[in-house]
C-alpha cells in the first residue's frame, strides 16, 4: 500500500443480539464498509479496557463496541451495563494516552436492527477516516 | 399571564374573509391571548410544491418562518398562528421538510443569505386556530354567554387540516377536535361521513362542476342528518360550499359559517360578527328555543 | 415533446418510488375526484411503472387536486398524488399550460388562494 | 483425542466457496495463498461446498495426513454449520476445541459485495485472527448437568395443547400455564375451519379433554409465568395464579350463582357481541369445567355465595405463587387480532353492522350471540348483502406491513358459510391478492369463487358509511380489474383483520428470547431451526412465532415437543466447558469477581476465588473485572484477544 493508508477498525460484538444482528445484515445483503473487522465475544463485558488500548498500540484506528439492547437486560443480565460503565471511564482516560476518545464508540443493538449495525459501521468508519490513521501500522 | 401568539394572516383571510379574521381574533382575545400580527409576512404559496427538487417555491414560507422566529423572541412565543388551513398546511409542511432535510435548509439558506436573512434555527411552531381553541376548550365553556339549545352543527374539516398525516391536527380518518370544541360550548354536533372529503379546492376556478358536486354532496348529506349549520375554518371551503349552495335547485336547510363566528356568538362577542350572521343566529336561536320549550314539541 | 426518460425524471421530481405500488386501488377508491378522471390514479401509477408516456396525455393528471387522501392511505407509501404532481411538473417544465386566466368567470369573487393554488398547479 | 497443547501448532485452513456465495466476491485462491504464509499454518485449501460430504472428508483426511492439531474453517456462519464441522473435526480425531469457525459469508461476502478487493483482505484478516487464537486454545472436558425431566408449556391454545399432549404421551410430565380461565385459545372461538370445513369445537374439545384428564399434565389456568431462572435442562419458574374464587372440584355448573349476580359486562368470548355476568362459565366446554369470577368487575356483593348450593365460592381467595422446576419451556402464547378500531374509515365502532372476523365467526356458531343467524346487528334483520374487506390492516405500512396469512382463507370460508346460511344472499370480497398456498387451499378458494352469489372484487374499499335515511351501509371502493369505482349497499361489513403476536415483552425478556421487528418470537433460523430460540431449551410454537393457521400451528407444536423431548430424554446436558478459571497464584481473594458475576458462580473460599462450573455461563465479566488478572476465560484469554487484534492489524 502506498501513500496514506486506509483506516482499519475493529468491532467487538456481543455474540447474542449484536452478533446475530450482524449475521442478519449478511443474510439481508446489507452492504457496509469492509474496513471494519468484527470479533465476536460472549459478551462485551468480557472486554477489558486494556484490549482497546492494545488495539490502538497495534495500529487499529478505531474500536466499535456493540452490545445488546437495552442496557441492563443483556443475555447475561448486567453485562452490557457493566461494559458501558467501563468504556465510559476508558473514553475519559483516552485523552491522556493521546488518542482521541472519538476513536471508541459504543452502541447497542437488538437482532431486528440489522440495518442499524451496517449504518453504525459505515458512519463510524467515516468518522475514523475524518480523524485519520492512528499511527503507522507494523510491517507484515 | 398573557399568552401570546404571532399571527400569520395570509392572503385570503384579509381579502376575502374579513369577518372570519375578526371573529377568530376576538375569540382568542377573550381567551386571554395577545395576538400580534407579523410585521412582515410573505405569501405561503397556497399549495405546497411537491417536487423533491424544488426549493424556490418554499422560500416564501421559509421567510415567514424566519420572521416569526425573529419576532417571537421579543414576544416570548414560538407559536405562529394561522387561521387559514391552507397557510397552516404549507407553513407546517415546509417547516417539517426543513427539519427532515438539512440539505434543503442549507440550500434555502444560500438563497436567503443574499437577503441578509439569518439561517433559520427551526424553532417556529406553526399552529392553527383550531388547535388553540381545542386546547382551551375548557375555558371556552366557561365563557359561554348564550346557549344554542336545539341547534345542530356539522363540522367540516376538508383536506389541509388533516392531511398529510405529519401535519394533521387530529386523526385524519375521523377527526373530532371541532366537535369537541363545539360540545365544550354546549352545541350539539352531527356526525356525517364526508367531513374530510375534499370540497373541490381550487377547481372552483378551473373545473367548477367538480367543486360544486363535491361541496354539494357534503352539504346535502349533513343537512339530511339534521344539521342546521355547517362550520368550517377555511376561506376556500367556505367559498366552495356557498358556491354549491347557490347553484343547487333544491336548497338544503343548512347554513355555512366559520367555526369562530359561532363561538363568538355564544360568547356574546357581537362586534366580531357580521350583521347577517348575527341576525341569522338570533332567529335560529329563537326558533329553537320555542321548540325546546314547547312540551311535546319536537321535530315537526 | 421528448418523452425519453420521463419515468426517471418523474421519479426524481417526486422523490417517490412507483415500483412499490402493488396495484391495490386504494388511491382510486379514496380519491375525491376519481369520477372525473379518464383513467384512475392506480392506473396512472401503473402506466408510470410500465414507462408508458400515454400517461402524460391523460386528463386525469390535471384533475387531481393534491388533496393527499391517496398519499396518506396508500399501503405501500407510494405517494400517488405526489407522483401525479411530478407528471404535471414534467409537462409544465416543458411549457405545457393547462390554465387560461381568461377562462375564469368569477375571478373577483373566488378567494385569492384558489387563484394562487390553481395557477401554481396548472401553470407551474 | 489428540490435543494440541505444548506441541508446535500445525493448523489447517479450509476456505469454502459456497458456490458463488463466497467465491463470487472473495478471491478464495488469494485467501488460500495468503493464509498459507501465516505462522503455524501447514495446510490450506479451498472447496466449492465445504459442508458437503466431500468437503467434510477433506478436513478429516487433512487432519490425518498432515497431522494437523488445529483446524480453521472459513465459511458461512457458526450458527449454520458450526456443529457440522465440529463433528468432522472430531471424526478426524481432534477435539472440537482445536477448531475455529470464521464467517466469511455473512460477515464478508454478503455485506461487502461492492468491494471485492477489500472483502478478500478482510477474509484474510479474519482467518489470521482465528489462527492466532487457535494457537493458544486448550482442550477441556465437557461439563455435565442433570436434566429436570419436566416441561413447561406457556399458552393453552391449539399449539400449546398439542405440544403438552405430545410430551405427556411420551411420558414427560408437563406444566401447562394458561392466562385465561380456560384453555382452548382462539380456535374455540371459531365456527368451521378451512380447508376442510369441519367444526372447530368438535376438533378441539377432545384435545381439551385430553389435557384435562392426562395424568402427566398439570394445568394452571388464570396463571402467568412471572419469573424464569436457570438454563437449558434446569429452569426454575415462578407462576402467579390469580384467584378464581370458585372451587374447581366443587362447582357443579348449576349456574345459580350466575343468575344471582347483578353485574353484567360484555362477553369477551364473542368479542362483546353478547353479555355475561361477573361470575360466569367462559363457554360450555370450558376446561377446567367450572365457573369463574371476574375479579375486575365483581363488586364482592356476595349474592353468588348465598346462591351456591355447594359452597364452592370463596370471595376471599388470594392469588398464589407456584414454583416449578423444568428442563424445557415451550412458548405458545398465540395471537390477537389487529384492533379494528384503528380503521375508523371502515366504520368499526361507529356502525353496529360493521364487525370483525372473529365476531363474524361467533355469529356463525349455532350457540353464538345471534344463535347462528347472519343478521344486521342494528335491527336483527337478515343480512342479504355482506361485504368482506380483506387485508384490513395487513400489508399496509400504516398498520401491519406483513401479510397475516390466514385472512384470505378464513374470508373464503366465511363467505361460503354465509352462503350456506343465507342461500339468496350476496357476498362481495374485496381483496388485493388471494393467498391460497397450501394443500387443498387453492381448491378451497376455487370453491368459494364458484359459489353463486360470492363475488371477488379486486380492489380496496375507501370508506363505509350509512346514507341518511338508509338502513343499509354504503361501501365505496374500486374494482381495479375493470377500472371502475363501485358502490355497494351492504347489510353487514366484515373486516378480515390481520393478526398480531401476543407475546408480552416482559415475558419475552424474562425468557431472554428475542422478538422480531413486529413482536413475533424470533426463531434461530427460518428454515433449519424454525422452533428453536436463541435460548437453549426454550422453543416456540404456533401463531406467536408468525401468522399461522391451525394446521401449521399444530405441526410446529409437535416439532417443538419433539425438540423438547430430544433434550428431556437425556439424563444430562453437556455444557460448553469454556468457563472462567482462577489462577490461584495470583488471586488475592478481593472478591470483586464474585460481586460482578451475575450468576453467583464465584465463591471466595480460603482467601481464593472458586468458580462453580455448572453455574458459570462463560460471559467473562469477572475476567475483565479482576484487578490483578487472576481470572481468565478458557479459550478466550486476554492473550488470545490481544493476539487476534494483532493478527488483524498485522496483515498484510
Ligand atoms: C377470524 C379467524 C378465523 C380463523 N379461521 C381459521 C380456520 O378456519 N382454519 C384454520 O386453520 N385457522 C383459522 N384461524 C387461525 C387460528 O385461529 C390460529 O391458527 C390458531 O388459533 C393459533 O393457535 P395458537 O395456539 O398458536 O394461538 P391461540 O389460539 O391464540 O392460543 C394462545 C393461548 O395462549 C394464551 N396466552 C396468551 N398469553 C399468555 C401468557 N402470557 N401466559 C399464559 N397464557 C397465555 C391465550 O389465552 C390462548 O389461550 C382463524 C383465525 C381467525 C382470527
Ligand atoms: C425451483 C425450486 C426452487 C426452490 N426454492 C426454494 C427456496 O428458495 N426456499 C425454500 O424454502 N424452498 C425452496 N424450494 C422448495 C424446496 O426445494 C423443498 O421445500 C425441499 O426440498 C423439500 O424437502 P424434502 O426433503 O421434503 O424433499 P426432497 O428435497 O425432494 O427430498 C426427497 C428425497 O427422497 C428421495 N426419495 C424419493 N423417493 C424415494 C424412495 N422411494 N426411497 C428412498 N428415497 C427416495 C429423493 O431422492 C430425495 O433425495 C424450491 C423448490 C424448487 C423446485
Ligand atoms: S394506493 Fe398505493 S399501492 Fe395502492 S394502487 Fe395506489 S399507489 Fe399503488
Ligand atoms: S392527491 Fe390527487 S389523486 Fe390523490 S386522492 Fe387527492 S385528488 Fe385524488
Ligand atoms: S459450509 Fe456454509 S458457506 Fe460453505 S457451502 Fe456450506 S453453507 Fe455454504
Ligand atoms: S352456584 Fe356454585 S356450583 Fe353452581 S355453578 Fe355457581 S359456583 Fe358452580
Ligand atoms: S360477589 Fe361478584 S360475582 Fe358474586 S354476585 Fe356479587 S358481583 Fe357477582
Ligand atoms: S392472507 Fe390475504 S387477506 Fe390476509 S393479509 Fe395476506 S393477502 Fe391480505
Ligand atoms: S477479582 Fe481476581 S483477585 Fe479478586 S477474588 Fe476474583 S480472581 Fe481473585
Ligand atoms: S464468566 Fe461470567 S458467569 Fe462465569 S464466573 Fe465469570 S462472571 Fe460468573
Amino acid at each position: 500500500m502506498s501513500g496514506e493508508r486506509d483506516v482499519l477498525v475493529i468491532g467487538f460484538l456481543s455474540r447474542w443480539c449484536a452478533g446475530i444482528a450482524a449475521e442478519t445484515a449478511g443474510v439481508n445483503r446489507i452492504k457496509y464498509s469492509p474496513n471494519i473487522v468484527f470479533i465476536n465475544l460472549p459478551c462485551v463485558s468480557r472486554l477489558n479496557p486494556s484490549h482497546v488500548v492494545d488495539a490502538f498500540l497495534n495500529g487499529i484506528d478505531g474500536v466499535l463496541i456493540g452490545g445488546c439492547l437495552p442496557p441492563g437486560n443483556c443475555h447475561y443480565k448486567t453485562g452490557n451495563f457493566k461494559a458501558f460503565k467501563r468504556m465510559y471511564l476508558l473514553k475519559k482516560l483516552m485523552a491522556q494516552f493521546g488518542v482521541e476518545p472519538e476513536r471508541v464508540k459504543m452502541d447497542w443493538f437488538v437482532t431486528p436492527q440489522y440495518e442499524k449495525i451496517a449504518r453504525v459501521a459505515d458512519s463510524f468508519v467515516e468518522e475514523i477516516r475524518r480523524l485519520g490513521p492512528v499511527m503507522s501500522r507494523g510491517e507484515a | 399571564m398573557a399568552k401570546a401568539l404571532l399571527y400569520y394572516p395570509g392572503c385570503s383571510v384579509k381579502r376575502n374573509s374579513p369577518w372570519y379574521e375578526k371573529s377568530a381574533l376576538a375569540v382568542l382575545e377573550a381567551l386571554g391571548y395577545r395576538v400580534k400580527e407579523l410585521d412582515k409576512w410573505y405569501c405561503c404559496g397556497a399549495t405546497i410544491s411537491l417536487a423533491a427538487d424544488d426549493v424556490i417555491r418554499h422560500l416564501g414560507a421559509i421567510r415567514s418562518l424566519i420572521q416569526a422566529e425573529k419576532e417571537g423572541e421579543a414576544l416570548g412565543t414560538n407559536e405562529m398562528l394561522t387561521v387559514c388551513p391552507m397557510c397552516y398546511n404549507v407553513l407546517a409542511r415546509v417547516n417539517n421538510l426543513l427539519k427532515r432535510d438539512r440539505e434543503k435548509l442549507e440550500t434555502a439558506a444560500r438563497y436567503l443569505r443574499d437577503e441578509n436573512l439569518e439561517k433559520y434555527s427551526l424553532s417556529t411552531r406553526v399552529i392553527h386556530v383550531v388547535q388553540v381553541l381545542h386546547r382551551e376548550r375548557e375555558k371556552l365553556g366557561e365563557l359561554v354567554k348564550r346557549r344554542l339549545d336545539g341547534v345542530r352543527v356539522a363540522a367540516y374539516y376538508g383536506c389541509t387540516l388533516v392531511r398529510p398525516k405529519d401535519v394533521a391536527v387530529d386523526n385524519p380518518e375521523s377527526p373530532r377536535v371541532m366537535e369537541e370544541i363545539l360540545r365544550s360550548v354546549g352545541i350539539e354536533t352531527v356526525e356525517y361521513p364526508f367531513k374530510t372529503l375534499c370540497c373541490g379546492a381550487y377547481h372552483s376556478v378551473y373545473r367548477k362542476n367538480i367543486a360544486v358536486a363535491n361541496s354539494g354532496l357534503i352539504l346535502t348529506d349533513a343537512a339530511a342528518r339534521g344539521a342546521d349549520i355547517m362550520v368550517t375554518v377555511c376561506p376556500l371551503c367556505h367559498y366552495n360550499l356557498e358556491l354549491a349552495y347557490r347553484s343547487m335547485a333544491r336548497k338544503p336547510g343548512i347554513r355555512v359559517m366559520y367555526l369562530t363566528d359561532l363561538l363568538a356568538y355564544v360568547m356574546g362577542l357581537d362586534d366580531a360578527l357580521s350583521p347577517e350572521t348575527r341576525s341569522f343566529l338570533d332567529k335560529l336561536r329563537e326558533a329553537r328555543r320555542e321548540l325546546v320549550a314547547t312540551p311535546g314539541g319536537g321535530n315537526s | 415533446m421528448d418523452m425519453d426518460g420521463f419515468v426517471e425524471e418523474v421519479v426524481r421530481i417526486s422523490g417517490r418510488n412507483p415500483y412499490l405500488c402493488y396495484q391495490c386501488g386504494m388511491c382510486s377508491a379514496v380519491c375525491p375526484v376519481a369520477q372525473y378522471m379518464d383513467i384512475l390514479p392506480h392506473q396512472i401509477i401503473r402506466l408510470v411503472q410500465m414507462g408508458d408516456p400515454a400517461v402524460l396525455e391523460s386528463d386525469a393528471i390535471w384533475v387531481c387536486i393534491s388533496c393527499m387522501a391517496c398519499v396518506d392511505r396508500c399501503p405501500r407509501d407510494v405517494g400517488p398524488g405526489i407522483i401525479i404532481d411530478a407528471l404535471r411538473q414534467f409537462k409544465l417544465r416543458r411549457g405545457a399550460e393547462k390554465y387560461d386566466y381568461f377562462q375564469v368567470p368569477e375571478l373577483g369573487e373566488a378567494p385569492s388562494l384558489a387563484l394562487v393554488a390553481a395557477s401554481r398547479k396548472l401553470t407551474g | 483425542m489428540a490435543g494440541g497443547e505444548g506441541e508446535k501448532p500445525r493448523i489447517g485452513v479450509f476456505v469454502c466457496h459456497c458456490g458463488t456465495n463466497i467465491a463470487g466476491v472473495v478471491d478464495v485462491k488469494k485467501v488460500v495463498e495468503e493464509v498459507s504464509k501465516l505462522p503455524g499454518v501447514v495446510h490450506a485449501e479451498d472447496y466449492v461446498y465445504m459442508c458437503s460430504q466431500i468437503g467434510q472428508q477433506k478436513i478429516i483426511d487433512a487432519i490425518r495426513e498432515k497431522k494437523l492439531n488445529g483446524v480453521v474453517v472459513a465459511a458461512c456462519t457458526p450458527s449454520l454449520h458450526g456443529e457440522t464441522f465440529a463433528k468432522a473435526v472430531e471424526h478426524g480425531g481432534l477435539s472440537r476445541h482445536r477448531y475455529e469457525f470464521v464467517s466469511i459469508r455473512e460477515y464478508v461476502s454478503w455485506v461487502h459485495w461492492h468491494d471485492r478487493k477489500k472483502a478478500t483482505e478482510k477474509a484474510i484478516r479474519e482467518i489470521a485472527a482465528a489462527v492466532a487464537k487457535l494457537a493458544d486454545n486448550k482442550v477441556y472436558e465437557p461439563i455435565r448437568r442433570a436434566v429436570k425431566k419436566k416441561a413447561l408449556v406457556i399458552g393453552g391454545g391449539i399449539a400449546g395443547m398439542t405440544a403438552a399432549v405430545d410430551l405427556a404421551n411420551a411420558g414427560i410430565p408437563v406444566v401447562l400455564v394458561e392466562k385465561s380461565p380456560t384453555i382452548g385459545g382462539r380456535m374455540i372461538q371459531l365456527s368451521m375451519t378451512f380447508p376442510t370445513l369441519d367444526c372447530a369445537q368438535c376438533t378441539i374439545t377432545p384435545k381439551m379433554a385430553e389435557v384435562a384428564n392426562h395424568p402427566n399434565i398439570k394445568l394452571y389456568t388464570l396463571s402467568e409465568v412471572i419469573d424464569v431462572e436457570g438454563h437449558v435442562g434446569n429452569y426454575k419458574v415462578k407462576i402467579l395464579q390469580h384467584p378464581r374464587m370458585v372451587d374447581i372440584d366443587e362447582c357443579r355448573l348449576c349456574g345459580f350463582c350466575e343468575r344471582a349476580c347483578p353485574v353484567e359486562v360484555p362477553n369477551e368470548f364473542n368479542r362483546g357481541l353478547g353479555k355475561r355476568k361477573a361470575i360466569y362459565l367462559p363457554f360450555a366446554q370450558a376446561v377446567p369445567s367450572a365457573y369463574v369470577i371476574d375479579a375486575e368487575h365483581c363488586t364482592r356483593c356476595g349474592l353468588c355465595v348465598r346462591a351456591c348450593p355447594v359452597d364452592a365460592i370463596n370471595l376471599d381467595e388470594k392469588e398464589r405463587i407456584i414454583e416449578e422446576e423444568v428442563g424445557s419451556i415451550i412458548v405458545a402464547t398465540g395471537f390477537d387480532i389487529y384492533p379494528p378500531e384503528n380503521l375508523p374509515e371502515y366504520g368499526y365502532g361507529i356502525y353496529k353492522d360493521v364487525v370483525d372476523a372473529l365476531q363474524f365467526e361467533q355469529m356463525i356458531v349455532p350457540s353464538g350471540p345471534t344463535r347462528g343467524r347472519i343478521v344486521r346487528l342494528s335491527d336483527g334483520k337478515p343480512a342479504k348483502t355482506v361485504v368482506f374487506i380483506q387485508c384490513a390492516g395487513s400489508r399496509d405500512v400504516n398498520h401491519l406491513p406483513y401479510c397475516s396469512k390466514i385472512c384470505c382463507m378464513y374470508t373464503a370460508k366465511q363467505a361460503m358459510l354465509y352462503k350456506m346460511k343465507v342461500p339468496d344472499g350476496k357476498a362481495y370480497i374485496f381483496y388485493i391478492d388471494v393467498r391460497a398456498a397450501g394443500k387443498g387451499y387453492e381448491e378451497f378458494y376455487k370453491k368459494a369463487q364458484m359459489t353463486p352469489g360470492i363475488h371477488y372484487v379486486r380492489g380496496r374499499v375507501s370508506r363505509v358509511y350509512r346514507e341518511p335515511g338508509d338502513d343499509r351501509l354504503t361501501v365505496e371502493g374500486v374494482d381495479t380489474l375493470s377500472g371502475k369505482l363501485v358502490k355497494i349497499k351492504a347489510d353487514l361489513v366484515v373486516l378480515a383483520v390481520g393478526i398480531v403476536p401476543r407475546l408480552d415483552p416482559e415475558l419475552a425478556s424474562k425468557l431472554k428470547i428475542a422478538v422480531d421487528e413486529y413482536g413475533f418470537a424470533q426463531e434461530v433460523h427460518p428454515k433449519l431451526k424454525p422452533v428453536e430460540t436463541e435460548v437453549g431449551g426454550v422453543f416456540v410454537a404456533g401463531a406467536v412465532q408468525g401468522p399461522k393457521d391451525i394446521s401449521e400451528s399444530v405441526a410446529q407444536a409437535s416439532a417443538a415437543a419433539a425438540k423438547a423431548m430430544q433434550l428431556l430424554v437425556k439424563d444430562y446436558v453437556e455444557k460448553e466447558p469454556l468457563i472462567a478459571e482462577v489462577d490461584e497464584e495470583r488471586c488475592d481473594g478481593c472478591g470483586i469477581c464474585a460481586s460482578t458475576c451475575p450468576y453467583e458462580a464465584i465463591k471466595i473460599e480460603n482467601g481464593k476465588a472458586h468458580v462453580t462450573p455448572i453455574l458459570c455461563e462463560g460471559c467473562g465479566m469477572c475476567v475483565s473485572a479482576c484487578p490483578v488478572g487472576a481470572m481468565e476465560l478458557r479459550n478466550l484469554t486476554d492473550k488470545q484477544i490481544t493476539n487476534m487484534v494483532k493478527a488483524i492489524a498485522r496483515w498484510p
